[in-house]
């Protein structure tokens, strides 16, 4: 059925379109002098990312990743980057003297992936590609499942993030001391013979 | 919409909840007190620990109960762990109170911290999914990165930090992978359904060792084996004693359930190959461990290294649970038993030697060198005794339990027919004896340098005291501990 | 009677108790008094003994077991027959004389309790030696005497020479033993037992046997290793070396240990052993070439030598070679009977140059002497006795223990017995010479001692009496004299005794002769008695070579004394050996000694601090530190590196994985 | 045709751009950071895709959580950066050398 | 027939070691006596293992039997024989002795040295008692840690080079042997028990490599050319009271562990193997007894003329028949007086002059003559004179070396002269002769705990040199029982 060929050819090439950019930005995500541009590849890739996802039909997950990473973490990426003041022009240097052996490392590894993943067994007659019906929705479903059965993760999850919280203001938060700023409960701890000294001193000096 | 929902049965994770609860209740009394109260925080911590191991107790039952949509499972064996992970972090309270304290460091958030740690082991060692065993280890994992910065004036520390949370991550990164490929040939997340899958030879061989090899390197990081050992040392040496103390110590029970969780309850049909891969690890591990810590110059490097070695002499067991087609349960419960039971013992000694550390420094010292023991003998006779013991346990002199923990660990390897793998290992652990005795040698045949006398809390005296005491009463009467492992393990595989 | 026997030896050994552990308690006096006791009473049961063995009793029986393994029951245990009775009558009856002796010529020394203490402990050594009925016993005894010796020889241990010297004795004794134990142990290993008497029973079928790991006749083997332990004790070439060193400890045991008792063990033995030795020719003519060798050899040293005392050792020497010789030719009683002669002339010998001794203030070097006849008359005469019987000239002892030795090697027919009946021969020339020459040179001629100026080179020492320059000797105490005068008797009278101990059959069964062995048999047919073998003496050729040698000795010393420096001069190289000893010293001292402290030193150093502790030991520590260097400059403290090597980590089991699957 | 493998391979090289990532960069911690969300990424693209092809959800959810985790690991990474830069004034990867040996 | 005596034997001194420990050294006096006072009373209830042996009986005696660790059937199991009696009644003796020997020497830390002998002690007849495998293994192993804190502690200016020499050596072996150990207890379905073991039924290549693996442990301790490099340096840093245990005791360990293991295990691989074993010991014999005559330190030369005497244990061992066992086993306990006596010699002229040098010495006897006369009676018994225990082992062992093959014994004999050498050499240099310096003329002769001490080891040398028939009378039963067993085959 040539509809459904062409469908699926239209999902070829948004595949091949995206996976081909995602690559290019991952690459770029590493090899970017500026960390700046970095985190500005690592968005593309997440989008790329995120638009695969929609062809899986993973809409919320692709919607997720778009907000979560995009908006919040990488803007967080951004935030310290431009906070810590880094000097760029020297984090580059030396960043060849490892590059072939990474290359090859990398080239062996995605060669042996490549090996075992490209196998018949992924073929589509043993992983159907799964249509879903038109009321299905993958948010709907995701959400359910998330409340009743993944509800032990999801708290824990949540004690994560919590963690998360606790750590961050554990390591950066800083009282700093050139800042005056009055502690009420401190004031009103204060008792008078914090504040009054009385001191005895005799009338004379003695041998005199 | 929630009309097939059934609440699950919160009984078997009740220390969960109690200790989650705590943790909040820790966190709002932090709040609301300040700095005005800061012993609150370390007695409700342990408040919260001996409630824990109450509730634990009381609800032992001696069989395996799943729950959570069978996310968690309470079975002897999580029991077991968490009774020890209770212990060891109790310890851990107790030795590192007067070290954080001398610092400055003793804040709420250290003791939330160590809370949500425990609670990440715990999670960890009732994990019956993928998913509850990734968010547990992540649980642990990134309280102790926040727990190793938490002397963030340290350069040191802060440079452990970094190192663990990269390589961590990068670990992490791995078990994902490598549980992706496992969900993806199985078509499951939960221990029991995959090994069933496995089992039923539905599963593609290939895409399950493919996974397998990015599992078990996974794994291999939080144990600490060769070639995944890098952050060992350096973390080791990096963080504070008190958590150095940690992690050396807990953690290793929560790995060890990771391991027999997902190698043993999982993926127990690839048994043939993750053995062989163990066993790889476990010989470079010994190897490797041994003789960097010869070179060592501070003990808390070395005994890093240490641990190495150690977690290498640990696989020797898990390795040789299965000898060829054949599946023999009696010789099975013996190397797997073994293994819990060195773990059992390595984190007894590690919490005393450890300790020890702590019970030398003081303010605005670290008593981290290996010069630091010199002539302890002259200082304290008694301390050099037990550090004498916790040294000639870990190198395996008879009678102390590490010697015991060898002997039914290389009996396991040489029932399966190992013996080459055991004399090489024996022959390392010769060389790892000898840094062990140096710290003897440096404790009784030298000269103190420093005549400073000890400054330990009586409580910590006690414990430690205890701890030795243990290690030589474990030794002395092995069978009750190594009956227990046993018993624990028939009754949960 | 067995407490009889008992008494023989511990009487002696209590003694030496006494004196030794409670010297300090019980004073010089009590010293010498307890042990002079001892020794008398072990002499008069001695006698007893005798008495009871003529009157055809023997004993063999068991004192206690000292041990029980694999079979072989170890005992001790005494055996009392003829050849005991003689032997312990010559040393209870010497070794009395000796302590009696010791009063007068340790009169001043220090060690005066330990001495007696050792003398006794010696005699019960030796009479335990003798009294054995088996060989662990007379393994015993044998380093028993040898140790006694060792402590005796170096008495004076501040001296270094007698601490060399008794070190020298020991371990060329142990050289002897070691012998010895290769002879005892192949008799365990193959007659099981250790027991003469068993032993004995079973020699006919060990004379049969070929011995396994060396493919030798075994009884051969058992002979020349006993004979070999005989040759250290009784210091036969080449393990003679020891014996004149061993001057180097005080007179009396000299004449006690060096020349009447512990140097004869090894002729008893071989005696004793008579059983074996008939067996194998081979270990006979073994013995006599060995034996004869020392007589003559041993007997020329004798003639250079200027210390008294040496003269007189070499002739011990020399004498022993002749004893030796006997038991080669299979003449076991003519060399018992020897040495019992030889006891007798040889302590008067040693006990008179002790005498000399003692009257020089301890000066021992005989070109300082000369003319002593007029001053010490007594000593004189019994060492004149004792030098005629020496040289053995009738109608004194050695004239019949020496010319039926003489005899006994013509007619011996084993190989060998024509070359030592030359050099015995030979060596009657030499003894009859070097006797007269040390009576001579002693006791005749100027009185050199004179006008030699005393220097103070302390052969003794308590060299602290301050005489100085001239000294004017008188004659020893009597303490001294009497037993000389004793001892002096029986060196004339004892070779009287030759009918009965060497023709009538005196040792009965003590002794066997093996059927081939004729000499003893043949002697006996010429025999008619002491008179007619005097006469036959007389005009016999060893005779006259003794003959000639005292001659010689007078011509040279007394009339005209100035020819012994020209002979030595026209045969210097001759001179230079004898002077050398042969060179024996020197080759031990470079060879053996040396040579094991080299070897010594080579194998500490090259094998056990190189090799073994630097190479294997060191090494592989060292090994094991560079290795653990590497390992830690992989820890270079870069992430990078770390997650590099978890990277490969992965890779590589991917890599075996996919090889697998 | 888009099959599972296509997915798979995609995942396998970002994986390995992200591995090599960490051990490529000598100089910036911050890309080091940014290399483990690459590999993380990689990780969610498999279990999405499985989670499709399997027909099945926990995939998802499991991406789910890597999500929060993630996120919550990055909140630390960088506050431990922030003490870190603090510390050392710099995030050279080079200059963390410290501890070693 | 169930016996608490021999957990007497182990007990009494590791646990009256405690109190001594709590005692600390600051009480030097309360320390001394009571630490004399358990040496003794772990003398006594040694004695009656002794007097109710059973001579006649083959097997175990005075056996106690109970679970240890019943999850891998360890057993607590203890009984001697012929064999092994002895040892435990030796070692307390030397403990004994050890504890007078130390009493005014011991300045430092007196209570824990103390307490460390007297723990060794302990030790070391759990040792000599264990007939389960693993029970022996223990203590064999935890005995090297009281010694390796002795040298270090209390030992001389290297002392740390020889501890950890000692300690490492020795450990080389002994976790050689525990592989074997699960080995053989795999092979025997489970049980440590070595009775059951002697039965066990085993090829000859197993046997062959468990017997390799033995020997190393076993040849570590004895010790045996080439791997005895230790000895000299632990015994000459030691201290007196720790070269006497080392010498007396220790080294037996490890001849104790061929007779109990090696032998009667593997009996094939014994006979296999002897050539080599006995190629070994001679070497020991001799290349040793070179190497001692050119020691210039006392304590090494006596540490050298041990390892040579040693090598007579290992030879008698291995010529199987019983004038060689027995021979060995005499020799065993007769080296443990002698040697004990020499190194207690050597302690006492250390502790006056402070040099173990023969060259720092000479003239000795002129200032110290009681001692001259006991250290001549030692240095005789050394080189085996009879009626010295010295010479009994030795005669045995050359008997039976030269039943077996007449070269193996003579080989062996020529100890009959270099031992008469290097000993006698060194008391000529050391204690004859005029004094040879200040320090010599200064000397004091021994004092009445010294005499005591060394008149006991005399009286035991004597004795066992005149009538050893007590001592070789014990064994027979024993002796006889492993040679037979021996014989047969196993394959």
């Amino acid at each position: 059925m040539p509809s459904i060929g062409s469908a699926m050819d239209l999902t070829s090439i948004v595949f091949y379109v995206f996976a081909a950019l995602l690559i290019f930005a991952a690459l770029r995500v590493i090899t970017a002098r500026n960390p700046v541009h970095a985190v500005l590849y690592l968005v593309l890739a997440f989008f790329n990312a995120g638009g695969l996802w929609l062809t899986l039909q993973a809409e919320f997950l692709a919607i997720a990743l778009v907000m979560v990473y995009v908006g919040a973490v990488m803007v967080l990426f951004l935030f310290v980057i431009m906070m810590l003041d880094i000097d760029i022009k020297r984090l580059r240097q030396g960043f060849w003297r490892n590059m072939p052996l990474a290359a090859i490392l990398g080239i062996v590894m995605v060669a042996e992936m490549f090996l075992v993943l490209s196998t018949d067994y992924f073929s589509l007659v043993a992983f159907p590609d799964s249509k879903a019906d038109a009321g299905y929705s993958n948010t709907k479903e995701l959400g359910r499942l998330l409340f009743t059965d993944y509800v032990y993760p999801f708290e824990l999850a949540s004690i994560i993030l919590l963690v998360a919280i606790i750590a961050a203001v554990v390591l950066t938060l800083r009282r700093r001391k050139d800042v005056k700023h009055l502690d009420p409960v401190q004031q009103i701890a204060v008792k008078h013979t914090d504040r009054l000294r009385v001191l005895q001193m005799p009338a004379e000096k003695e041998g005199e | 919409m929630l009309k097939n929902f059934v609440m699950p049965d919160l009984y078997p994770a009740a220390p969960e909840l109690f200790l989650a609860a705590m943790a909040c209740i820790i966190l709002l009394v932090d709040a609301l007190t300040g700095s005005t109260r800061r012993w609150l925080a370390p007695v409700l911590t342990m408040l919260t620990l001996i409630g824990c191991a109450l509730i634990t107790y009381a609800t032992l039952d001696g069989m395996a109960t799943l729950t959570f949509s069978n996310m968690f499972v309470d079975d002897p064996l999580s029991d077991f762990l968490k009774l020890l992970l209770y212990f060891a972090v109790i310890t851990v309270l107790i030795y590192g109170r007067g070290y954080l304290a001398a610092r400055n460091l003793d804040k709420a958030e250290y003791y939330l911290l160590l809370l949500f740690a425990t609670l990440g082991m715990m999670v960890m060692i009732s994990a019956y999914n993928f998913l509850t065993l990734y968010l547990g280890l992540e649980l642990l994992s990134l309280s102790l990165y926040a727990m190793v910065a938490i002397d963030r004036d340290s350069s040191r520390a802060t440079e452990a930090a970094m190192k663990y949370f990269v390589l961590g991550a990068l670990a992490s990164g791995l078990l994902l992978y490598g549980m992706s490929m496992i969900y993806g040939a199985t078509g499951t997340l939960e221990l029991g359904r995959v090994a069933q899958a496995v089992h039923e030879g539905v599963a593609n061989r290939t895409i399950l060792v493919f996974g397998l090899v990015f599992l078990v390197s996974g794994i291999a990081f939080k144990l600490g084996v060769v070639p995944f050992h890098m952050w060992i040392p350096d973390v080791y040496h990096g963080a504070p004693t008190a958590v150095t103390l940690l992690i050396s110590s807990a953690p290793k029970l929560a790995a060890f359930a990771m391991v027999l969780r997902l190698l043993v309850s999982g993926l127990f049909g690839l048994v043939e190959h993750w053995q062989i891969m163990l066993m790889l690890m476990a010989v470079l591990s010994i190897g490797v461990g041994n003789l960097a810590a010869i070179a060592q110059t501070n003990i808390k490097r070395m005994l890093g290294y240490s641990a190495i070695s150690h977690m290498g002499f640990m696989l020797l067991a898990l390795m040789s649970g299965v000898v060829g087609a054949e599946i023999d349960p009696i010789a099975l419960i013996n190397a797997y038993s073994s293994a819990l039971y060195y773990s059992v013992s390595y984190v007894l000694m590690s919490l005393g030697a450890f300790g020890m550390v702590l019970l030398l420094s003081r303010s605005g010292y670290e008593a981290e060198s290996l010069e630091d023991f010199k002539g302890l003998n002259k200082r304290s006779p008694w301390f050099a005794l037990v550090m004498a013991v916790l040294m000639f346990s870990m190198a395996g002199i008879p009678f102390f339990v590490g010697f015991f923990a060898k002997f039914s660990v290389l009996l396991a390897a040489v029932a399966a027919g190992h013996i080459v793998v055991v004399v090489l290992a024996v022959m390392f652990s010769l060389i790892g004896a000898f840094y062990y005795l140096r710290v003897v040698k440096l404790m009784y045949f030298d000269n103190p340098v420093d005549g400073a006398p000890i400054q330990a809390g009586f409580d910590m005296r006690l414990l430690m005291s205890l701890n030795g005491l243990a290690v030589a009463a474990f030794g002395l009467f092995p069978d009750a501990l190594m009956m227990l492992c046993t018993e624990t393990l028939v009754r949960s595989l | 009677m067995k407490t009889l026997y008992l008494i023989i030896p511990f009487a002696p050994l209590v003694g030496a108790l006494v004196a030794g552990l409670l010297g300090r308690v019980i004073g010089r006096a009590g010293a010498h008094w307890i042990t002079i006791l001892g020794v008398a009473v072990s002499f008069v049961c001695s006698v007893l003994v005798m008495q009871d063995v003529l009157a055809g009793n023997t004993f063999n029986g068991t004192l206690y077991t000292w041990m029980e393994a694999g079979g072989l029951k170890l005992e001790i245990g005494f055996l009392i027959d003829r050849l005991t009775a003689v032997m312990l009558i010559v040393v209870t009856f010497v070794s009395l004389m000796v302590h009696i002796y010791t009063i007068g010529y340790m009169a001043d020394d220090p060690g005066y309790q330990r001495f007696f203490s050792y003398i006794s402990l010696f005699t019960f050594s030796m009479l335990m030696l003798v009294m054995s009925n088996n060989f662990l016993q007379l393994f015993f005894g044998w380093e028993a005497v040898g140790l006694v010796s060792y402590l005796l020889i170096g008495f004076w241990y501040t001296r270094p020479t007698a601490i060399y010297a008794n070190l020298k004795a020991f371990l060329v004794n142990r050289v002897g033993d070691f012998g010895f134990l290769m002879g005892i142990g192949l008799i365990a290993a193959y007659a099981g037992s250790l027991d003469y008497a068993t032993v004995f029973g079973k020699s006919k079928e060990l004379a049969t046997i070929t011995e396994v790991a060396t493919g030798w006749p075994l009884i051969t083997a058992i002979c020349i290793g006993l004979f070999v332990g005989a040759m250290g004790k009784s210091a036969q070439v080449p393990l003679h070396v020891w014996l004149p060193d061993s001057m180097e400890g005080p007179t009396p045991i000299s004449a006690l240990i060096h020349a009447a008792t512990m140097v004869t063990a090894g002729i008893f033995m071989v005696s004793r052993m008579s059983p074996l030795f008939e067996l194998s020719d081979t270990a006979l003519s073994f013995v006599i070439v060995v034996g004869a060798t020392t007589a003559l050899f041993m007997a020329l040293i004798a003639i250079v030598q200027t210390d008294i005392k040496r003269v007189v050792a070499y002739s011990t020497l020399s004498q022993l070679g002749y004893m030796t010789a006997a038991l080669g030719a299979s003449a076991y009683s003519a060399a018992i009977f020897h040495l019992m002669t030889h006891a007798f002339f040889k302590a008067v010998l040693f006990l008179g140059a002790g005498s000399v001794i003692i009257a020089m203030h301890h000066e021992q070097d005989m070109r300082r002497m000369g003319g002593l006849r007029k001053y010490l008359p007594i000593t004189y005469a019994t060492v004149l006795i004792g030098a005629i019987a020496n040289a053995g000239l009738p109608p004194f002892a050695g004239f019949f223990s020496k010319d039926s030795i003489i005899e006994a090697v013509q007619l011996s027919n084993v190989w060998g017995a024509g070359f030592a009946h030359v050099a015995l021969l030979a060596g009657v020339f030499v003894g009859g010479f070097y006797s007269f020459r040390l009576v001579f040179f002693t006791f005749h001629g100027k009185e050199r001692f004179r006008d030699a100026p005393h220097d103070d080179h302390g052969h003794d020492a308590h060299d602290d009496h301050g005489h100085h320059g001239p000294v004017e000797p008188h004659e020893s105490p009597k303490v001294v004299t009497i037993p000389l005068i004793l001892l002096a008797i029986p060196a004339i009278a004892a070779g009287w005794l030759i009918g009965p101990i060497l023709f009538e059959n005196y040792f009965g069964n003590a002794i066997v002769i093996g059927d081939n062995h004729h000499a003893i048999a043949h002697m006996k047919e010429h025999f008619h008695g002491v008179i007619p073998m005097i006469l036959h003496g007389l005009t016999s050729v060893p005779f006259w070579l003794a003959m000639a040698g005292a001659v010689t000795a007078w011509f040279l010393y007394i009339k005209r004394p100035d020819l012994p420096a020209v002979i030595k001069q026209r045969f210097a190289p001759f001179a230079w050996v004898l002077e050398k000893k042969y060179g024996f010293d020197d080759f031990n001292d470079w060879f053996f000694a040396g040579g094991a402290r080299g070897l010594g030193r080579g194998l500490w150093k090259a094998g056990d601090q190189v090799l073994i502790d630097g190479l294997a030991v060191n090494g592989s520590a060292s090994l094991v530190g560079r290795f653990a260097g590497v390992v830690r400059r992989w820890q270079s403290g870069h992430v990078y590196q770390y997650a590099f090597s978890m990277l490969l980590g992965v890779i590589v089991l991917l890599t075996l994985w996919l090889g697998r699957s | 045709m888009i099959t599972l493998s296509h997915y798979l391979i995609l995942a396998a090289i970002l994986f390995t751009i992200g591995v090599v990532g960490i051990f490529l960069n000598r100089r910036n911690l911050i890309v080091l950071l940014m290399a483990i969300e690459l590999m993380l990424l990689a990780v969610n693209m498999n279990f999405v895709a499985f989670s499709h092809y399997l027909n099945d959800l926990s995939g998802q959810l499991f991406v789910f959580f890597i999500l929060t985790v993630a996120a919550a690991e990055s909140g630390i990474g960088l506050a431990i950066l922030v003490v870190l830069f603090r510390n050392l004034s710099t995030i050279d990867v080079d200059k963390l050398d410290g501890l070693k040996g | 027939m169930n016996s608490y005596l021999l957990s007497l034997a182990i007990w009494v001194p590791i646990l009256g070691a405690l109190p001594i420990l709590a005692l600390g050294s600051e009480r030097r006096d309360a320390v001394r006596w009571l630490s004399l006072a358990v040496a003794v009373a772990g003398f006594l209830v040694t004695l009656p293992l002794y007097t109710g042996f059973d001579r006649a009986y083959v097997g175990m005696q005075f056996v106690e039997l109970m679970p240890w660790i019943p999850r891998f059937n360890v057993q607590y199991f203890l009984g001697v024989d012929g064999i092994s009696v002895l040892f435990i009644l030796l070692n307390a003796f030397i403990t004994v002795l050890v504890v007078l020997a130390g009493w005014e020497v011991i300045e430092e830390k007196i209570a824990q040295y103390m307490a460390a002998f007297l723990i060794m002690s302990g030790l070391m007849n759990g040792i000599f008692a264990a007939l389960d495998a693993m029970l022996f293994y223990v203590f064999f192993e935890a005995s090297l840690i009281p010694m390796y804190i002795i040298i270090g502690i209390w030992g001389g200016p290297n002392r740390v080079y020889a501890a950890f020499k000692f300690f490492l050596y020795t450990l080389l072996g002994s976790l050689l042997m525990l592989v074997s150990l699960l080995y053989l207890f795999l092979e025997s379905g489970g049980s440590f028990n070595l009775l059951e073991w002697h039965q066990l039924r085993l090829a000859l290549q197993p046997q062959v490599l468990v017997f390799i693996a033995f020997m190393v442990a076993f040849a570590v301790k004895v010790p045996m050319w080439p791997v005895h490099t230790w000895l000299p340096d632990a015994h000459v840093e030691a201290p007196t009271g720790g070269s006497v245990v080392l010498a007396a005791i220790m080294l037996k360990l490890g001849a104790y562990g061929f007779v109990r293991f090696s032998l009667p295990i593997l009996p094939d691989a014994s006979h296999y193997l002897a050539p080599m074993m006995i190629a070994l010991s001679l070497i020991a014999v001799v290349y040793i007894g070179f190497v001692a005559l050119v020691q210039a330190d006392m304590k090494k030369l006596i540490a050298y003329s041990s390892i040579s005497h040693m090598g007579f244990v290992t030879l008698g061992f291995f010529i199987f028949n019983q004038l060689g066992i027995e021979g060995a086993l005499v020799q065993m306990i007769s080296h443990g007086f002698i040697s004990a006596a020499m190194f207690l010699c050597v302690g006492v002229m250390y502790d006056r002059m402070h040099s173990r040098q023969i060259a720092d010495y000479g003239g000795v006897v002129n200032r110290m003559p009681k001692f001259a006369a006991f250290f001549m009676l030692f240095a005789m018994a050394n080189s085996g004179l009879p009626a010295t225990s010295g010479f009994v082992g030795e005669f045995m062992v050359i008997l039976g070396a030269i039943k077996f093959n007449f070269w193996t014994g003579f080989a062996a004999a020529i100890t009959l002269i270099l031992g008469a050498a290097y000993t006698l050499w060194m008391y000529k240099r050391v204690v004859f002769g005029d004094v040879a310096n200040d320090h010599v003329a200064e000397l004091q002769d021994i004092g009445a705990r010294e005499f005591l001490v060394l008149a006991l080891l005399a009286a035991a040398v004597l004795a066992m040199g005149i009538y050893p028939f007590p001592f070789t009378d014990v064994m027979h039963a024993s002796v006889d029982n492993l040679l037979k067993h021996v014989a047969v085959s196993k394959l």
